[in-house]
């Protein structure tokens, strides 16, 4: 995990944060119904991730670090990404009422859900230096991204199948999120 | 001048498909034997339906004006024979179960006397104008099978530079050869007919487009073609080469859009039977009655072109094709790739029916069940228009049809090149129709919505007007009325408007009764 | 791995247009971004679009608009019988929501009516004229009224004003549909 | 390039067809297990794909007639590693035919394609089984005098069949790119190298020439018309560039030579049969060349850095996962459309 592009493609495919770690497969399975709204909310998504975790990350080595007060990192965290899913949410709000409407409930949940802080954490955790720390975050975010629109696509295309009635909905989304699972699974050694 | 460059007819896909003409083409264009009646649908064009000028028990002439176009683009309909109408409002079952016509019957008496016609001989002397007066009187409509009034179609060209003018002799579509044997035979008139078109619409360039593997035509129309400036246009022989669109293509280079029409982009497309149409309707003052018509199909003993009136049944034209019944399935006009289904055989020729084919089991057995689509893209690689055939499947038969849209399903041209390259003979082109009905439903109750909207808008507006109205005017006469009668939104009582109902009726009968 | 891969500038290369292609991705799927700067009334103009104008009052709201402007409040969608499921796929698809059937509290879904007058027992009160959101009904008073098929909504909001009780909610024809039969 | 109507269960067949040389290639060099694997998957695909319809109430011999089933079975029979027991097959084609395909509704429904999707599954649940390849002793040992095509050496194939590990006869081999592989990361394996470097001399040739096999059997696809030329050539032109771009020649051997990543290995039955399955691949021909880069890009990677020894299942398994993605965002243009006003001098007053 020495340079910039390695540690991305750690971050967005062999440590998918859906996929492998499981982290934020709530939002995934609520937030991918349709693809077109999937991939505005992967933009909202990456919009308040990415600067969530850089902060998250800077906080964590200025402040929590110096001060010994690492133990307080998860309130740290909850309160940082919280905030910065307000502020989006009332830019929203203000300026696109409609994608407001659209995704209040996503981006509430974004804001203090297993993908943000578990990203955070990660990102924190894995003891690189605070560059790499960035491109880890943008490589979770990159991955989520993916995982959320790619996902979306998938769904969508099977309810546009002629799936067996037992199977419509929750099962075989279920069954698609099972084999992208270990699909991603095969990439890991890649870095 | 005689070796020519073969274009590429299609920019995408296309099919080609067993051509199935060789056989009609073997003999020449014949004459018909007269119907002992005729059927004649007011309605040749979706426009509205032309009004009738002669009434029942009238004894017409050949030539004869029968019913007026009417509206913008109205089709003339004129008498193709001599004889007495018998009805003028016949309802017709016509192609689609349930959306009838309305038709004129013509009993024949055999004469064919006709009325004197009167050509221009030199059209270099006449206007543009009075050309295409001519056209619109003859009632001549574009005879590719759209059949879109062809004087309408010149005069919205009138105050444009156009710079191309294509005639359209690419028959690509399987069985159909009439245009084929109408350039063989009498090549000289489609020319004749392109120069009095480019008389009327002023086009820089003429060109006939046809398919390079029809030679015999190829070979009249070079010869037609020889003190002319008029230029040959060859296209590789590929369904559907013959699409306007791809036609304009290949001929110019210009892609249009689904949405525009050549006349967007300074060109005019017309089909090599209408330049014949126009030719006779100018030059020789003969009305639109007849067109050729190819017979083909495997239970007809001797198929062939005919010059057919218009309105002649097509069981007549069967019959004298000698149909053996034993084997005929089904009829259908047009093509193999786009024609349509016949409810009866008792149907007339129209102005826009190119080709009847007869089937049989053999050479159209019923369709195979459809398999599961496997997405295997063939249909994409033959789409004329570059579409994802198989993705409009998926959304049309789940009827996801924003999707649908999304991917372009209103560009298709239900040429069904699709269908033909199926793996697992899906019906793609039904699946599209059926979702471009629904989706034109849609839109409708869509529209309609917001007519609804506008409408409910003025009412409440109105309301308020009138009812700031009654409070001006009580404030002016300083009543003060009571509550309950200056709230104009007082809750409706069914019980109180009936006891004024039953007051007031009381009332009308106390009048009534008095007066008695 | 090469030292061409450790090469940071072959790495900001890579990087670049990887952001590249997602921002692509992104700004494809998002080439309406422009469509969603707009004011608050826009939202409800938007929602409106969809209801299908009959101003029933069937969701408990006087008319499609004020309901469309409680759905842009965080309303429920599925308070709309005459829109159906239709209605409601097409406010889900706009506003992100769950497909759902229609809330039973608010009346079934039905194919579309029409009202007909029986026009040898009208009286002509006017009282359907002015009840009629739509202006769909044509009369004058003591004459003998009718509905313009082709303007009127179904909503039954005439039936109940009739003092006589001539106004009957028919099915309305429906088109005839060529294709959308089973092959 | 001609279109002639065919019907499904023909294009299906073709593909069978186009198989089949390299099926003979390989078992000429490595005796019956592979071919024992193809009729034992196929014959429990059967099995699965009839109890499947019959459950879900469809037709069964009219839907058993598309061959598709003959298709998704050989696949995964021909990815088994040879001498693996019959219940390790089974259970790949239960995954595959069960869950991979008729979960989501039967051929052409299916999101992941189902022969990779029963391999990955075995792949993870069973990691030594699906890298060791048990070959029959003359597979390994020419010099020994029986042929692979022996009745001792069936005899051998069919105990590995039955009984799996407990035979110890048995030599663990893998393709030559493995052991390239394996050979520079391990001292130990490195020793074992040497020790059969005659015999892998024999195997190395066989894997050279299944794959040449392959090639013309995919070639012979492409002249056909059964498939198209973009994702053949997007796999196998992205595999040789990044093979080109990592190869050097000086350095350390790890990544292998770009002729070896493409005949050393699983690439052209990939690349040809694989990634072209219509059902899960991209559907667009700007689409299908993007998803035939990623799986380029990935068998690559996967086979050079990652830690599982065949990529293709894994690479072929993430092009599907992106295949709608793509088919949603990249499209052909529309005829007619975007180019409107073609540079033409006919465009001129309007």
């Amino acid at each position: 995990m020495s340079s910039l592009f390695s540690t991305i493609i750690a971050a967005a495919l062999v440590n998918n944060i859906v996929f492998v770690h499981l982290l934020g497969v709530s939002s995934l399975f609520a937030f991918s119904r349709r693809l077109d709204a999937a991939a505005e909310l992967a933009l909202l998504a990456a919009i308040s991730m990415f600067p969530a975790l850089v902060i998250c990350a800077a906080l964590d080595r200025l402040i929590l670090d110096p001060l010994d007060i690492r133990f307080l990192n998860l309130l740290a965290f909850v309160f940082v990404t919280a905030a910065i899913a307000t502020i989006l949410m009332q830019l929203l709000s203000k300026h696109f009422p409609l994608l407001a409407r659209k995704h209040s409930l996503a981006v509430a949940m974004l804001s203090c859900n297993s993908v943000i802080i578990g990203a955070a954490f990660m990102a924190v955790g894995s003891l690189l230096s605070f560059p790499l720390q960035v491109a880890y975050s943008l490589g979770t975010v990159l991955g989520f991204v993916l995982a959320l629109m790619a996902f979306a696509a998938i769904r969508q295309r099977c309810e546009l199948a002629a799936l067996p009635d037992a199977m419509r909905g929750p099962a075989i989304d279920l069954i698609c999120a099972g084999i992208a699972a270990m699909c991603f699974l095969g990439f890991a050694g890649l870095v | 001048m005689l070796s020519h460059r073969v274009r590429r007819s299609l920019k995408f896909g296309g099919i080609t498909p067993p051509s199935n003409k060789a056989a009609t083409l073997r003999s020449r264009i014949m004459p018909m034997p007269l119907p002992a009646r005729l059927l004649l649908p007011l309605q040749q064009y979706r426009e509205q339906p032309a009004q009738p000028c002669v009434n029942v028990g009238d004894r017409v002439l050949k030539y004869q004006l029968i019913a007026r176009g009417t509206g913008a683009s109205g089709l003339n309909l004129h008498a193709p024979s001599s004889g007495t109408i018998t009805a003028i409002d016949l309802e017709v079952d016509f192609f689609i179960k349930g959306r009838t016509q309305t038709a004129i019957e013509l009993q024949t008496d055999g004469e064919d006397s006709a009325l004197p016609l009167s050509g221009m001989e030199e059209i270099e002397a006449f206007e543009a104008e009075q050309i295409i007066t001519c056209v619109e009187e003859a009632g001549v409509c574009g005879m590719g099978g759209a059949g879109f009034p062809s004087a309408t179609k010149l005069r919205a060209c009138l105050n444009q530079e156009m710079e191309y003018l294509l005639i359209n002799a690419a028959e690509c579509e399987p069985y159909i050869s009439c245009d084929e044997a109408l350039l063989r035979e009498r090549a000289s008139t489609v020319v004749r007919g392109a120069e009095v078109i480019q008389r009327a619409c002023q086009a820089r360039q003429v060109k006939i487009v046809i398919e390079s593997d029809k030679a015999d035509a190829i070979a009249a129309l070079r010869e037609a073609l020889q003190a002319s400036t008029i230029t040959l246009c060859l296209v590789s022989p590929r369904y559907p080469a013959g699409e306007e669109r791809q036609l304009l293509r290949a001929a110019t280079g210009i892609e249009i859009s689904r949405e525009q029409l050549p006349t967007d982009v300074n060109c005019l497309v017309f089909n090599a039977g209408t330049a014949a149409a126009i030719y006779a309707a100018v030059i020789e003052g003969r009305p639109c009655i007849s067109r050729i018509v190819s017979l083909s199909g495997a239970p007809l003993q001797t198929p062939k072109n005919f010059e057919a009136l218009i309105g002649t049944p097509i069981s007549h034209l069967l019959a004298l094709c000698g149909i053996d019944e034993r084997v005929h399935v089904d009829t259908f006009i047009g093509g193999s790739m786009m024609g349509m289904y016949l409810p009866a055989t008792s149907l007339p020729i129209c102005k826009t029916t190119n080709s009847v084919v007869a089937t049989d089991n053999v050479q159209f057995p019923l369709p195979d069940n459809e398999l599961a689509c496997i997405r295997c893209g063939y249909c994409a690689d033959a789409c004329p228009e570059n579409l994802l055939p198989q993705q409009l499947l998926q959304f049309s038969r789940s009827r996801a049809f924003e999707q649908a849209t999304d991917h372009g399903l209103d560009d298709c041209i239900e040429c069904g090149a699709c269908a033909y390259v199926c793996p697992s003979k899906i019906p793609l082109v039904h699946y599209y129709r059926a979702a471009k009905e629904e989706i034109a439903a849609e839109t409708a109750n869509k529209r309609q919505g917001e007519q609804r909207k506008q409408r409910f808008q003025y009412w409440q507006y109105r309301r308020k007007l009138q009812q700031e109205a009654r409070q001006q005017e009580r404030a002016d006469t300083g009543k003060t009325a009571s509550l309950a009668e200056t709230n104009a939104e007082e809750p409706f009582s069914r019980e109180k408007a009936r006891a004024d109902i039953a007051a007031a009726v009381a009332r009308v009968k106390q009048k009534r009764e008095k007066k008695d | 791995m090469l030292p061409i891969v450790d090469n940071w500038y072959f790495q900001l290369g890579v990087l670049l247009l990887l952001t590249g292609v997602i921002a692509w991705l992104l700004f494809t799927a998002n080439t309406t971004i422009q469509h969603y700067w707009r004011g608050s009334a826009s939202l409800v103009d938007l929602i409106n679009l969809e209801l299908p104008q009959t101003q029933c009052g069937q969701c408990g709201h006087a008319g499609c608009l004020p309901y469309a402007r409680a759905i842009s409040q965080g309303e429920a969608i599925n308070k709309c019988p005459p829109g159906g499921i239709t209605t409601i796929h097409r406010l889900a698809r706009l506003l992100n929501e769950v497909d759902q059937t229609v809330d039973p509290a608010h009346g079934r879904p039905a194919s579309p009516k029409l009202a007909f007058i029986r026009e040898a027992e009208c009286i002509g009160c006017t009282k359907c004229i002015q009840a009629c959101p739509v202006d769909a009904i044509l009369g004058a008073p003591k004459l003998m009224h009718t509905v313009i098929a082709r303007e009127c909504t179904g909503c039954d909001l005439c039936v109940a004003p009739c003092p006589v009780d001539c106004i009957d909610i028919i099915d309305a024809p429906t088109p005839v549909a060529y294709w959308s039969q089973a092959c | 390039m001609q279109f002639q109507p065919r019907s499904t269960s023909q294009v299906m067949l073709m593909v069978v067809l186009a198989t089949i040389p390299a099926i003979a290639i390989n078992t000429w060099f490595f005796g019956i297990g592979t071919l024992l694997n193809i009729f034992l998957a196929i014959a429990v695909g059967m099995a699965v794909e009839a109890s499947s319809l019959s459950i879900r109430k469809l037709p069964v011999a009219e839907n058993l007639r598309d061959n598709s089933l003959l298709v998704s079975a050989l696949l995964l029979g021909i990815a088994m590693p040879p001498g693996s027991p019959w219940w390790l097959t089974t259970l790949g084609v239960l995954f595959a035919i069960g869950i991979g395909k008729h979960a989501f509704g039967g051929l052409g429904q299916n999101i992941f394609n189902p022969a990779m999707a029963g391999y990955l599954f075995l792949l993870l649940a069973f990691p030594l089984r699906m890298t060791a390849w048990h070959l029959p002793e003359a597979a390994i040992d020419p010099a020994a005098g029986i042929s692979p095509l022996s009745l001792g050496s069936l005899g051998q194939s069919l105990r590995f069949l039955y009984a799996g590990e407990s035979v110890v006869d048995g030599m663990a081999m893998a393709t030559p790119l493995i052991e390239s592989k394996l050979a520079s990361q391990s001292a130990v394996l490195e020793a074992i190298d040497t020790d059969l470097n005659i015999f892998a001399r024999t195997a190395e040739t066989g894997w050279e020439l299944t794959n040449w096999a392959y090639l013309f059997g995919g070639l012979f696809l492409l002249f056909i018309g059964i498939i198209s030329w973009h994702i053949p050539v997007a796999v196998i032109a992205t595999v040789l560039l990044t093979s080109l771009l990592f190869y050097s020649p000086g350095g350390a051997s790890v990544v292998g030579t770009p002729y070896l990543h493409l005949f050393g290995s699983a690439t052209m039955i990939g690349a040809f049969f694989i990634a072209t399955d219509p059902v899960t691949a991209a559907t667009s021909k700007p689409a299908r060349i993007l998803y035939g880069i990623i799986i380029g890009v990935c068998i690559y990677a996967i086979r050079v850095w990652g830690s599982y020894l065949d990529s293709i299942a894994i690479a072929v398994l993430f092009g599907n996962f992106c295949a709608p993605i793509l088919d949603h965002y990249v499209r052909p243009r529309i005829f007619g459309r975007g180019r409107t006003r073609a540079t033409h001098s006919a465009s001129g007053s309007g």
